[in-house]
């Protein structure tokens, strides 16, 4: 079997950014974005969880600080959440977690909601590919292991 | 004690260059305001305070920092872990301005730190620190360093003692590091006018009405107070926060914990507290010290007898921080009054 | 907690996942992470091979958690927890990791860092493995009746079978008609006999059964739920109306694409091949003596890539109808390809060419030309074989057009959470493991709105997707994923909190009755009612409820991998 | 009419010897006379130790939590804001009302001793006592009376309080104040901050942060920090290193601001409590403002509210970029 080529590792900031994917929707947008080969920048690590409301302030806080340059929590559309009502509440969450970031000098696109369906595997990428354009903009997160 | 063939003067307005030059020279501890007065690196002497009664932290930190590596470590090869020292480089260090309990409180210290186990890490700062005591003329109604024996206008536990007689300050060095370290700064200091000694016995008037408790005793009378109900109603007041501990000049409790990446990691030292409840508390889930009056009764009883049946003096200076900062007022001093007087064995 | 043991297998998928990422890197990185005592690269880890390989150094390695790397938990997920439990290991204590979809797939341009985002996300999944426990399943009852959506020929075929099984069967059909489809064909391929005689024994078959009730014209309005407890609502003639079914099959078909190409629309003699059955079936076409038939009308081309399948045979179907009906006349099949792919397609096609229809191949760069202002006059095309442009008289253009999907799909896509495909197909869950189940348990698909499909395809569909139905439903009880909620009464302090934010009341304050804590108010769960969210866990303060297979410390595990802390 | 401490303990007195209470949480004086310290009473004789005067800043809410089983109702002694804390702690099942006797105290404004101090130029062993007096506080020294201004050297929380009066109690001593006349913007000073740039709230919040000594007085004094095991004091998993750091210490607070979003009530005890003086209510009212703009809730009013992150509507913000 051939080996893939080892390209020289590229030294321009390449920020890491986490995804919360819910089981129902986002992860599944995220399969069918690979089913379609949308290609995409390679900055995004999926979690499964199963709904976007799984996903506790504390966990983002705790990434941003750990380092991570973005945080992101996809989830299903309003109204289409698979438990009825996980987004709604995730959605409250979030906007109260987005300021509080933006409070304390975390740029409000480290962290980031957003709503991607099963059949959006477009949207997938285009979402990751915003993100990252986003976050490699604002360099990386000055907040991780701060002495 | 103090040698009067060291004793010099400095103006007032000379200090600040003295600073200057001493933050050239070592690695400078000062009083720094910063929303409160604490004991900051400075680099230079417009940047020090003197307008204090004490700082808010104690100057333990300079030798048993809150967080302290102790190493590092890389993971490497197949040879394993490969470790190398974690502080930095040693380096001569002063501290300016330390109070007169402070000072007494790095006596206790080394009886932790330079007693049957030596503590390199304290013991290398300890070295390699030449301590510039404050004389204090004006203490806090909360201070009661005289309980424990301590003059707050001696320089008795420091290097060289600065005392503020008014327009001048009286310097006057009491170990021979203190000696030599003025020689070296000898262009800043003056000949004594003469007057000093009174100006001095002037400012000590001050210092009437503080608070001095007969605690010769103390740790006899304590110990019967084990099981008495007295400790439920601090322990009932108490918030359980590690405020008292981590401002007392004498608390030296530490944890020891990693940092585990994965190309490495430290492991460190830090500040911990028999205020926490998972100070005590086992890996079966079993906690010695269930509750709140358990934890207090631990710290008073650690104070005033426990760290006396080891070391022969008691862990307290009387610099009345926990008193001053306590959000719930416990006040160690009326618990001391309370077991001398009798009234804690009659709760 | 045993030491955890944890074997880790990293699947090329052929040259989809080993195409793109380095898998002996990975492995090798693998073998390095923590807790790992066994790496290892396969070639397909679904294979039967692979299976075996799982098995056997579970039991060789003594292994206490196993990792595969390799496509979507969406899919694969029961076959690798199946392995593990063959091989005596909980289920549970199996972790997927997504190195196909997530990866290999959507970073082919760039192979360092894709292998580099496939380690990471191994050790992501090694560092939840750690603290995977074992768990016991819940079972749950399935309420014995089943939906399906569209009466076509798929979906009255799915329907009639549960039926018939002894189900009660809900059928949800938009139209005022049964039929779908089938209705406006005028014969059918190979067989060339007309439909009546099937739709009629087949919608009477539907209508008259005792188990099967018919809800038309209706559309489904809300769904929710999961297998063996989906809550339905339609709108049945303007009324609404809610039901309780176990399973859900999809057979809502397609439609037929109306193209802007050829003047169809604008002239008078193009037709759809559906447009010249229609007029067959009411006897309205006339006379025509030169009839030239396109194949590929909008299909096969960049905004429509897939091919219909279904074309290719309409159209020998219909230019040997033509020859029968009209001997005398010409008959031209201009095509790309001819797709003859199905039992006695091909002998199907030579009797065309007997009959005397002449079959040309053209190329989609130099595609046919209508000549003509108010009727087509002609045809112009270049013929491959001859190497030159022909003109071909032409009184009937008919083209073949491709099925495209309904344009309801993606409303009821996001109401059933079912994925779509390319193009606007429902998408199964696995083309070969799983042909006609959603990734969503207790939802099947059949017939065209999955792909373009036959009539015989259709049926069998329906009839696959009823069997695969059938089987929660004739058990009677499934199995809910460990993945409910549990409560740690210790330092619960019954604030009530998850009470709140659970959407399903499966949380109670009650009065503990563990020794040494009684009395004390905490939440309980009711594991038959918790639906295995999580919003509970993040909701929780001080964390006293946690969800089994996502709990905090797994989740936190997996965030500190990837921050490289350990 | 004000409260005063001779009215507190002939009050309390009484519902001991009624037998309306069989415990009592109040304040008596403590180490000087500018501090006062939470005082527990079992009987009535001991009430003339109660005092109540400026100088009673201490929520002493939290306490009840410690009362849970004794026998008879508990009585404790709550301002405005610690009234509102005692709501939230009822609205999440902390305590139970029937076991309670709210003594509720209208409060206009308690002193902050360091500003006073300030302003005075005096050290504390000068202050000999202070009053209330409308608009300013009667500050007793050495050299005779002064009368200071609040505006000058109130809390910050009470600079900005709009219920003075408690909003639930089962007796109220003194008469009602409806609202305090120096409260203006209750968010000026979080508008401030919002203006800055990214870069320069990271700079002041490291700055702020940099200071934590993690001795949790904030938390531990915080009356609807009531978790029995707080996570972070959890050994598995570990949200938080012992470390001391900028970035584990904006954890803490990031996290801890989150644990009370929607709950707190800007008591100020966790500001008042921080040695350090870490602009601790800064995050808290960052957080209640957000929440009142978005979902138009504030905490502690009223018992059968439901809390906004536990609830949500159709038509929140739907706006993230």
């Amino acid at each position: 079997m051939k080996l893939p080529d080892t390209k020289e590792v590229q030294t321009e900031f390449k920020p890491k950014i986490l995804a919360f994917c819910c089981n129902w929707c986002a992860y599944a947008g995220a399969d069918l974005a690979g089913v379609s080969r949308f290609q995409m920048p390679t900055n995004v690590r999926v979690i499964r969880v199963m709904c976007s409301g799984r996903v506790p302030p504390e966990l983002v806080i705790r990434a941003l600080a750990n380092g991570l340059d973005g945080v992101m929590i996809l989830g299903c559309h309003p109204g289409e959440c698979h438990y009825s009502e996980g987004n709604y509440l995730t959605r409250r969450r979030a906007h109260v977690l987005k300021r509080l970031l933006s409070y304390i000098g975390i740029e409000p696109d480290r962290f980031q909601l957003r709503w991607v369906s099963a059949a959006e595997g477009a949207k997938f990428s285009a979402v990751v590919k915003e993100a990252a354009d986003k976050i490699t903009a604002l360099g990386p997160n000055r907040w991780g292991d701060k002495r | 004690m103090v040698n009067q063939t060291k004793s010099r003067i400095i103006e007032k307005n000379r200090l600040t260059e003295l600073l200057d030059e001493l933050a050239q020279g070592y690695h400078l501890i000062a009083p720094v305001r910063d929303n409160d007065v604490s004991f900051r690196r400075v680099e230079s002497g417009s940047e020090v305070t003197l307008d204090y009664i004490n700082t808010v932290l104690s100057p333990k930190n300079a030798f048993f920092p809150q967080t302290e590596t102790l190493f590092r470590f890389s993971r490497g090869d197949s040879q394993g872990f490969r470790t190398e020292p974690g502080t930095e480089a040693d380096r001569e260090q002063v501290i300016f301005g330390i109070r007169p309990c402070d000072a007494r409180s790095l006596r206790l210290m080394d009886m932790v730190f330079n007693g049957q186990y030596k503590d390199s890490y304290y013991l290398k700062k300890r070295e390699k620190t030449t301590l510039i005591g404050l004389a204090c003329f004006n203490p806090d109604k909360t201070c009661f360093c005289p309980t424990f024996g301590i003059d707050p206008t001696s320089g008795e536990d420091v290097d060289i003692l600065f005392s503020d007689i008014g327009d001048r300050y009286l310097v006057e060095a009491s170990t021979e590091k203190g000696a030599t370290l003025l020689d070296r700064f000898a262009k800043f200091l003056s000949e004594l006018r003469g007057d000093e000694e009174q100006l001095r016995k002037a400012r000590k008037a001050g210092l009437v009405g503080m608070k001095k408790l007969d605690v010769s005793a103390i740790a006899d009378k304590i110990a019967p107070l084990y099981e008495g109900d007295y400790w439920n109603s601090i322990g009932m007041k108490c918030l359980g926060c590690g405020i008292c501990t981590y401002l007392c000049p004498t608390c030296h409790c530490f944890d020891i914990a990693d940092v585990n990446l994965d190309e490495g990691g430290e492991r460190f030292r830090c500040w911990d507290s028999c205020m926490f409840p998972e100070f005590t508390l086992m890996a079966s889930g079993e906690n010695p010290r269930p509750n709140r009056k358990a934890r207090v009764q631990q710290r008073f009883f650690h104070k005033l007898k426990y760290f006396h049946d080891r070391n022969a003096e008691l862990a307290c200076v009387g610099c009345g921080r926990c008193i001053r900062y306590c959000p719930v007022n416990i006040d160690i001093a009326r618990i001391i009054e309370d077991v001398i007087s009798g009234k804690a064995g009659n709760e | 907690m045993a030491i955890p043991r944890i074997g880790v297998f990293i699947c090329h998928c052929g040259t989809n996942i080993g195409g793109v990422v380095n898998v002996p890197e990975v492995v090798e990185y693998a073998k390095g992470l923590p807790y790992v005592v066994h790496a290892e690269a396969n070639l397909y880890t679904c294979s039967e091979e692979g299976i075996s390989s799982i098995k056997n150094n579970i039991k060789e390695h003594n292994l206490n958690r196993v990792v595969v790397a390799s496509c979507t938990p969406r899919t694969h997920q029961p076959l690798f927890r199946n392995a593990c439990a063959d091989a005596g290991l909980n289920p549970y204590l199996f972790e997927f990791v997504n190195i196909r979809e997530h990866c290999s797939w959507i970073h082919m341009q760039n192979r360092r860092e894709a292998t580099e985002k496939a380690k990471e996300l191994v050790k992501m999944g090694v560092a939840k493995a750690r603290w995977l426990e074992a768990q016991e399943e819940f079972e749950s009852e399935v309420y014995p009746a089943a939906m399906v959506i569209g009466g076509g020929v798929a979906g009255m075929s799915a329907a009639l079978n549960l039926a018939n099984q002894g189900f009660e069967v809900h059928l949800v059909e938009k139209e005022p008609e049964l039929g779908g489809r089938l209705l406006n064909l005028n014969r059918l391929f190979p067989i060339n006999k007309a439909p009546d005689e099937l739709v009629e024994s087949i919608v009477k078959a539907v209508e008259s059964h005792s188990k099967i009730k018919l809800h038309m014209p209706a559309v489904v309005k809300a769904a929710s739920g999961y297998i063996g407890n989906f809550d339905v609502s339609i709108d049945e003639d303007g009324q609404e109306t809610s039901f309780k079914v176990g399973v859900i099959i999809v057979a809502t078909g397609a439609q037929v694409l109306k193209p802007e190409l050829y003047r169809y629309g604008k002239l008078a003699n193009v037709l759809t091949h559906l447009d010249l059955e229609q007029r067959l079936k009411d006897g309205e076409l006339g006379e025509f003596q030169n009839v030239v038939m396109i194949n590929c009308v909008g299909a096969r081309i960049p905004e429509r890539p897939y091919c219909s399948r279904l074309c290719c045979m309409t159209a020998i179907k219909n230019a040997a109808l033509m020859k029968e009906i009209n001997p005398e006349a010409k008959v031209y099949v201009l095509h790309r390809d001819l797709m003859t792919y199905g039992v006695e397609f091909e002998e199907y096609y030579r009797k065309a060419k007997e009959a005397g229809v002449r079959f040309i191949r053209y190329t989609p760069s130099k595609p046919p030309k209508v000549v003509g202002t108010k009727k087509v006059k002609s045809v112009k095309v270049y013929d491959e074989l001859m190497d030159m442009e022909v003109e071909l008289p032409c009184d009937l253009l008919v083209l073949a057009t491709p099925l495209i999907p309904n344009d309801d799909n993606e409303e009821l896509s996001r109401m059933l959470k079912v994925p779509i495909g390319d193009g606007g197909f429902f998408l199964e869950a696995h083309v070969k493991l799983r042909p006609v189940e959603f990734a969503t348990d207790g939802i099947y698909v059949a017939g065209t709105c999955r792909w373009p499909a036959d009539i015989r395809e259709s049926v069998a569909q329906g009839y696959a997707a009823a069997s695969e139905a059938a089987i929660p439903l004739r058990q009677g009880l499934v199995k809910v994923e460990a993945i409910t909620a549990t409560v740690d009464p210790r330092i619960c302090k019954g604030c009530g909190t998850c009470v709140l934010v659970c959407p399903f009341d499966a949380i109670e304050l009650k009065e503990s009755k563990i020794r040494g804590l009684e009395g004390k108010i905490v939440a309980e769960v009711n594991a038959a009612l918790c639906k295995g969210c999580g919003l509970c866990a993040a909701a929780c303060p001080n964390r006293a409820i946690q969800q089994r297979g996502f709990t905090d410390v797994q989740l936190l595990s997996m965030v500190n991998a990837l921050s490289g802390k350990r | 009419m004000k409260a005063t401490s001779e009215e507190v303990k002939t009050s309390v007195k009484k519902l001991f010897e009624d037998g309306s209470i069989g415990h009592f949480i109040g304040y008596e004086m403590g180490s000087d006379s500018l501090r006062v310290t939470p005082c527990f009473l079992k009987s009535g004789q001991a009430a003339s130790r109660l005092v109540w005067n400026p100088l009673c800043a201490n929520n002493l809410s939290k306490y009840l939590l410690d009362f849970g089983k004794v026998e008879g109702k508990v009585g404790i002694m709550v301002k405005g804001c610690d009234s509102r804390s005692v709501v939230e702690l009822l609205k999440e099942h902390q305590i139970d009302r029937d076991k309670v006797f709210i003594v509720g105290v209208p409060c206009s404004g308690i002193v902050d001793r360091e500003k006073l101090l300030a302003v005075l130029g005096v050290s504390p062993g000068e202050v000999v006592a202070v009053e209330d007096d409308g608009d300013a506080f009667l500050v007793t020294i050495k050299e005779g009376t002064r009368r200071v201004k609040k505006e000058q050297v109130l809390r910050g929380e009470c600079l900005v309080c709009r219920y003075p009066t408690p909003v639930i109690y089962d007796m109220l001593i003194g008469e009602a104040v409806s609202s305090l006349p120096w409260v203006g913007d209750d968010y000026s000073s979080v508008k401030e901050l919002e203006a800055l740039s990214s870069e320069e709230k990271e700079r002041y919040w490291s700055s702020e942060l940099s200071r934590c000594i993690r001795c949790y007085a904030c938390r531990n004094i915080c009356p609807v920090c009531t978790c029995v095991e707080c996570i972070f004091d959890k050994k598995a998993p570990r949200w938080l290193s012992k470390a001391s750091d900028v970035s584990e210490n904006l954890v803490y607070h990031l996290v801890r601001a989150f644990h009370v979003a929607g709950r707190c009530v800007d008591c100020g005890e966790c500001e008042r409590a921080c040695p350090m003086h870490i602009p601790l209510r800064s995050l808290n009212k960052k957080v209640e403002k957000d929440i009142l703009e978005l979902f138009g809730y504030t905490a502690g009013i009223d018992v059968e509210q439901q809390p906004p992150l536990t609830t949500y509507q159709a038509g929140d913000l739907d706006e993230f970029l």
